[in-house]
């Protein structure tokens, strides 16, 4: 077991950041600088952690780094956190997000809140993948709805306003069933046992509920993470807000603050309400699989790039859904996979959609043409980036993909077989998005666009370099999730499922 | 029931005590006249402060004279008279409809409820009323001295508080009625000042 | 011996009727103003009643504060009334509706 | 041996790394010479592999490079099978690779994107080799996948035509459509047999029940029909002719597309457990052949024309499979690599010559410009049209003598198709080279000239291959030929020797009959005009009108169901019944507003009611 401390420095970093960025407001570029040293240092902390992880703690428990304090007993208030393999790779995401958000998507209009807000998101968002009790997640859960807001408002197109108004009342009111659900389980939990109020992860599992109740609190949860993932219907907040975000804000929600929904779907609901799952889990499945064919289809039709990433996102979420809710463990594995991968996916297409609207003024499809002519690299970068989403096998995409609809054919096989015809409406939007922007003659102001600069690119080597690292040898990553996923999925199916 | 004889002289304190509130409230509520009403109230905080006394409520009697009678009536007179609408008001038309039946329902309910609780001992909770067995009251200075102690040991605090409550009024007060000064008006005095 | 408590508690719930039905009627600022006056001090002998029939000197104490609080509260609303009057040259609280919906 | 067939499968990916990285310093031909040097590096690794294979007794090596994906009961390893099918497709996809990368060295002289002609090309043959040496389906499918996007980026090599872009990524999705096919059947195969390593699944293939193999085997027969352009998925390979013609002939001719036949082959064993699935394999392969052919006889550019032709001999790869007639299929799909490679590569040089003429009626008489070009032509149309001793007589006559053995309708198909295959090749090659002159429009009244050297060894190199592949496999020695060397891949061999030594003499002259019927036909009617409406029907010429079927059936429909789902479902329905709920709180709340009508005192009245009603409710729970 390793010293907590790494964790709470993950969280006391950007903080300190977000201070010392807002303190170095009057120098032009300081605060930036104080913000790109202490995303540095939490992208540090996130390798070290990463090798640090030890996943056989003790006996099959794969928790680590482990600690918790009681803040107020009363309430049932504690600071507890703790990582396992699933967390881990959420906790990477965030550091990687946060970083090439700062790096790429830099926007120099009162930079100092905005940095500032970029960090102080990222403390929340780490607060809300390490935290191992209900109630604190809850707490970092909904408290990253505030930076979100303020960026989206502050640094976003000219519907800003609407959109995050929409993002915000959407989420805030879905979190309400969240809540409740938190709630009745800790005081289910205190009357059952008599003791104290507390809402430690570990502790609630193990409230007895009667079917229905479990049924009711699933839902609850369901709706809660599945407006933030977005499942199908819930995620008609996301195009707007996505097209209306500012470059940094759109890889924060899609890349990141998305997971956070898939995440908590997988460890929250999934993994507490384990029977509850075995009755909706058809219904989870559908919404899942429609999920990805919608998304898929209304890709097509989307007008501007923003909205096209968007509605893909919706498709890939579909498939996250498929693998967490599967109840199979190659499909969680391939989840938890596809959660990583799908952040680090939507970071380069958003990168390079900002690239190009910093070029063009403009995301609109119309808009742009021709563009591998002019712009070789960035064509190149999206094309590696579009084929990892399509599932190209030896890019990361594909790994994942596979082992969710390997897994999921295994144990409901017609659900697996919908959702493998995803692959195919995946090709046929991201191939259709490419030749309109980047195939064709480019005329006019798309014709003399410069490629990316030295500092573009080194932004996007990061990027392509996980896309094939994580594509040919995915072993690392694995080898880390699997013991997580095993435990979480022999509490979820004692009956033998896990194939 | 009147078989248990009360003493003569406490019906008759009661009487008169009630005689009093009733003619005057209706009084407050019913005269067109503010002038008119305001003097009615002073019969009501009378016929009040007489129900007083006959309770061994000696130093209450006292003050209600003085701060009800006394300051506050003249204040409302004062009042009428500074804004000048000591005239007749309309009274006979209600702009708002159903008002007046509505609150007659109203109240005659609240009374009748309140009474009826009562009669049956049933007071506010509905739970028989508890009678404890204190130690009596005293009437004259005793009581003062009673009233005294309680006030600056037992509500000690609030009593601090509501000292607190009574600056603040008078500050409240002499802020909202100040007249606000324009800047030209400002300026003329500053002048004046110079 | 005194009238039961119950003679008193009723002429009280009768002046606080009153009053009631006074507030809710006439639209003078000032004249609800004395309503809430005659329904304050039906409460207040309805306090001294309960003191003396539990023997309790804390009825008392509270009619006592209920005063202080009253006086105060005259002091405020008049003032109110008076700075209103300024604005509309009346005290009709129909006129007042502002916060109308 | 590890190291060698290590080595023969990295090599390309090398010169590809080598290429990318390097290439800013590295001239024209330089970067040609490396791309073709590390694909003839291979060959040399391959006949390496070969003749230690032939070495060894148990003629199975597999060879672990490392554990790939690994999670739970799945385990897929970079692994490769070195058998005697994988090293047969090694040796003619590296050869053949190597001589097209050196015509390509010439050919592709002066365009804007030279390096990353050879890039994907050093990719894709990389890929290819992926694909026939992986040891498990999933490390196949990378192959697989992989040559699918390397035949994307060069078919819409010249992306700022819209033509090109388009068939690339028609080409794409049309093979995905494939791999969803390829997808599900492991995803049956893992299931039920808990394994994707080509041995364990042969090993459990028995446990597995008839409908289940039925359905593994229809979905390898989808996988087959997209990457191989069988019907119904044949459609993008014409269009795929918008690549440059080196392309056309390597990925869309010799190698790519017989990747279908390839999987179906080396699945055989699980073909083995259903008849049904085998008829259908065979009647796809059957109808593809002929239904291709008559398009062939239509159409207008030379290289549509080898495009459909090669979709036809596909088919009888496919019918020979279909049949069980497994060697027959590799053996056609050799010998067809070297023809075919021949062909487009002959082509290429005369549209070379031509300035990027395609049109077969601005052609004719370039029989003595092109003095290398002619003749190797000449060997490559008498060979697929069957003329002994040429390679396709013996082949095609393998596979039709095959399926005569086991079913006689399709084999009836077969000739006929041998027939108008026969012809239009004899149309295409008189259009081409005899009758009138009709290129000076294009040449702008010069003669045509013959290509370099670089582009004309390969044609010789190949047109002797095709002289001489019928030694592979010539039916009297069959034991020590390919199909010998192949048998002990098959786990199923349809049994052939009911063939009397008479009635195979009796196949071989119908079989010459038809090629010489398809020649008289072509040269009586082509020699003397270029075009003719009469023969060259708009439905044959417009492929029976198939894309615009599939675009009234699916595309149209798809796109007003997504404009539907977007305008309407979107927007309406869900966003609007959430929006819905935000409006009804709105208007509620506008119709609670009302209540607050300013007045105090209907507050105030508000107030007393409510007390009174507790005040009521007190009194009717104390009574």
């Amino acid at each position: 077991m390793h010293s907590s401390l790494w964790l709470s420095a993950l969280l006391v970093v950007p903080l300190l950041g977000s201070i010392g960025a807002l303190l170095a407001r009057r120098r032009a570029g300081l605060s930036y600088a104080v913000a790109v040293v202490s995303a540095s240092i939490e992208m540090a902390l996130g390798v070290v952690i990463f090798f640090l992880y030890n996943s056989h703690v003790k006996g099959a428990q794969t928790f680590d780094f482990a600690t918790r304090h009681v803040l107020a007993a009363p309430f049932g208030l504690a600071y507890d956190v703790a990582l396992d393999g699933i967390s881990l790779f959420m906790v990477e995401l965030t550091a990687i997000v946060v970083l090439l958000a700062l790096l790429g998507g830099r926007d120099k209009r009162r930079e100092p809140s905005f940095v500032a807000w970029l960090l102080i998101l990222t403390s929340l968002t780490m607060g809300s993948f390490v935290a191992h009790d209900l109630l604190e997640f809850f707490v970092f859960f909904e408290l990253t709805l505030v930076p979100c807001y303020f960026i989206i408002t502050g640094w976003g197109g000219k519907e800003a306003n609407k959109a995050a108004l929409k993002f915000f009342i959407y989420t805030f009111s879905a979190s309400a069933f969240l809540l409740i659900g938190i709630l009745y389980l800790g005081f289910a939990h205190q009357h059952q046992t008599q003791g104290s109020l507390t809402f430690a992860y570990g502790v609630l599992a193990s409230t007895a509920m009667s079917h229905s109740t479990a049924i009711w609190l699933f839902t609850g949860f369901a709706i809660a993470f599945g407006v933030k993932a977005p499942i199908w219907p819930l995620h008609t907040w996301s195009p707007l807000t996505y097209a209306e975000a500012p470059t940094a804000g759109s890889i924060e929600l899609s890349a990141l603050l998305a997971k956070l929904g898939s995440y908590g779907l997988l460890r929250f609901a999934v993994g507490l309400f384990p029977l509850a799952l075995a009755d909706v889990r058809p219904v989870m499945l559908t919404l899942a699989v429609i999920g990805i064919l919608w998304g898929s289809i209304l890709a097509c039709t989307a007008k501007d790039l923003k909205r096209f990433v968007a509605y893909s996102s919706l498709a890939q979420m579909g498939f996250i859904t498929l693998g967490v809710v599967s109840g199979s463990k190659i499909a969680t594995v391939g989840a938890v996979l596809l959660m990583f991968n799908h952040g680090v996916l939507t970071i380069g297409f958003f990168l390079i959609i900002g690239f190009l609207e910093r070029r063009r003024g403009s995301y609109e499809i119309v808009d742009l043409q021709g563009l591998q002519r002019p712009a070789p690299v960035l064509a190149g970068v999206f094309t590696i980036v579009m084929l990892g989403s399509i599932g190209l096998p030896g890019l990361s995409g594909f790994v994942s993909e596979y082992l969710i609809l390997i897994g999921t054919f295994a144990v409901h096989a017609w659900w697996g077989v919908v959702g493998a015809t995803g692959v195919l409406a995946a090709a046929v939007y991201l191939l259709w998005a490419y030749q309109r922007v980047f195939q064709g003659r480019a005329v006019g102001a798309n014709a003399t666009i410069p490629d990316a600069t030295a500092k573009e690119r080194g932004v996007l080597v990061p990027v392509v370099v996980l896309v094939v690292a994580l594509g040919v040898f995915p072993h690392p990553v694995l080898e880390r999730i699997s013991p997580s996923v095993q435990q979480l999925i022999e509490h979820v199916a004692p009956a033998g499922l896990h194939k | 029931m009147i078989a248990v004889s009360y003493a003569w002289p406490s019906i008759l304190v009661f009487a008169a005590a009630a005689l009093l509130v009733v003619v005057g409230a209706l009084g407050v509520i019913g005269y067109k006249n503010p002038v008119h009403s305001a003097l009615s109230l002073i019969m009501t905080l009378f016929g009040v402060a007489v129900a007083f006394v006959a309770q061994q409520a000696d130093f209450l009697a006292a003050v209600q004279i003085i701060v009800y009678a006394g300051a506050i009536v003249v204040l409302f007179l004062f009042v009428i008279m500074f804004l000048g609408v000591d005239h007749k008001q309309h009274v006979d038309v209600e702009p708002l409809i159903g008002q007046r039946p509505l609150a007659a329902i109203g109240v005659v309910l609240t009374v009748g409820g309140l009474i009826a609780l009562m009669a049956e001992s049933h007071w506010v909770t509905g739970v028989k009323s508890v009678v404890t067995s204190g130690t009596s009251l005293q009437s004259g200075t005793a009581n003062v001295h009673q009233l005294g102690t309680a006030v600056f040991t037992t509500y000690l605090f609030a009593f601090e508080a509501t000292a607190a409550l009574l600056v603040i009024a008078v500050v409240g007060a002499v802020l909202l009625a100040r007249r606000e000064r324009s800047p030209h008006e400002a300026a003329a005095s500053d002048e004046v000042d110079a | 011996m005194n009238v039961p408590a119950a003679w008193y508690l009723v002429l009280a719930a009768i002046l606080f009727g009153i009053g009631g039905f006074g507030f809710l009627t006439r639209r003078s600022a000032l004249i609800m103003f004395m309503c809430v006056e005659l329904m304050l001090n039906a409460v207040n002998l309805t306090f001294v009643t309960f003191a003396r029939t539990l023997g309790d000197i804390g009825g008392q104490a509270t009619v006592f504060f209920v005063m202080v609080v009253a006086a105060a509260e005259v002091t405020v609303g008049l003032g109110i009334v008076v700075a209103v009057f300024r604005r509309r040259t009346s005290t009709s609280v129909d006129e007042l509706s502002e916060l109308k919906g | 041996m590890a190291h060698v067939t290590t080595l023969l499968l990295l090599l390309p990916l090398l010169g590809f790394a080598f290429v990318l990285l390097n290439g800013k310093n590295m001239n024209e031909s330089q970067i040609g010479y490396v791309a073709t040097g590390v694909v003839g590096l291979s060959f040399v690794a391959s006949v390496v592999t070969f003749v230690l294979l032939l070495h060894r007794s148990d003629r199975q090596v597999t060879v672990h490079l490392f554990n790939w994906i690994d999670v739970g009961t799945l385990h897929v390893p970079a692994a490769m099978l070195v058998d005697p099918l994988s090293i047969t497709m090694c040796l003619f996809v590296t050869g053949i690779s190597t001589l097209i990368h050196l015509y390509s060295i010439s050919y592709m002289h002066g365009e804007k994107d030279y390096k990353k002609f050879f890039l994907y090309l050093n990719l894709f043959v990389f890929s290819m080799l992926t694909l026939v040496l992986a040891n498990n389906l999933v490390f196949t499918f990378v192959g697989w996948e992989g040559v699918g996007v390397c035949s994307y980026w060069l078919v819409s090599y010249y992306f700022d035509r819209d033509s090109a872009s388009s068939a690339g990524k028609k080409a794409f999705i049309y093979n995905r459509v494939g791999d969803v096919g390829l997808l599900l059947a492991m995803f049956l195969l893992f299931s039920r047999t808990g394994t994707l390593n080509y041995l364990g699944v042969f090993q459990k293939a028995g446990s597995l029940s008839p409908t289940v193999a039925t359905l593994v085997v229809l979905a390898l027969l989808l996988a087959a029909t997209g990457k191989s352009a069988q019907i119904p998925l044949f459609n993008w390979l014409p269009d795929a002719m918008e690549g440059p013609t080196p392309v056309s002939a390597l990925i869309h001719a010799a190698t790519m597309v017989t990747a279908g036949v390839y999987l179906l082959v080396r699945m055989s064993p699980v073909l083995a457990l259903s008849s049904s699935g085998r008829l259908t394999i065979a009647i796809i392969g059957g109808v593809t052949a002929f239904v291709a052919a008559t398009i062939a006889t239509s159409q207008k550019d030379i290289k549509k024309v080898l495009a459909f032709s090669t979709v036809s001999q596909i088919g009888y790869m496919v019918l020979a499979v279909g049949v069980g007639a497994y060697a027959a299929a590799i053996f056609l799909m050799v010998s067809h690599a070297f023809f075919k490679a021949l062909l487009f590569l002959g082509s290429g040089s005369v549209i070379h010559s031509l300035n990027g003429e395609q049109d077969l009626r601005k052609m004719g008489a370039l029989q003595r410009f092109l003095p290398l070009t002619f003749p190797t032509f000449l060997i490559g149309w008498l060979t697929i049209s069957g003329i002994p001793p040429f390679a396709g007589f013996w082949s095609k006559g393998d596979v039709l003598t095959n399926v005569f053995a086991h079913d006689k309708p399709l084999w009836v198909l077969g000739v006929v198709t041998a027939i108008l295959t026969a012809y239009y090749m004899s149309r295409l090659f008189v259009l081409t080279f005899r009758g009138t002159e009709r290129f000076r429009e294009v040449t702008h009244g010069h003669d045509p000239h013959e290509s370099a050297w670089l582009m004309t060894l390969p044609l010789v190199v190949l047109a002797v291959l095709s002289v001489l592949g019928g030694v592979l496999d010539l039916p009297w020695i069959h034991h020590n030929s390919l199909a010998g060397f192949l048998s002990s891949t098959f786990g199923y061999v349809a049994p052939i020797g009911a063939q009397s030594t008479l009635s195979q003499w009796g196949l071989a002259i119908v079989d010459v009959a038809a090629a010489l019927v398809g020649l008289a036909a072509a040269f009586s009617i082509w020699r003397s005009r270029s075009e003719d409406e009469r023969l060259t029907p708009p439905f044959l010429e417009h492929v029976w009108y198939w894309d615009d079927f599939y675009d009234a059936t699916i595309g149209r429909p798809l796109e007003r169901v997504a404009h539907f789902s977007d305008t309407v479902v979107e927007e309406e329905v869900i966003d609007g019944a959430v929006m819905g709920i935000a409006g009804g709180i709105h208007r509620s709340a506008e119709g609670v507003r009302k209540i607050q009508s300013g007045f105090v005192r209907h507050y105030a009245l508000a107030m007393a009611l409510g007390i009174a009603v507790i005040v009521v409710y007190l009194v009717a729970r104390a009574g």
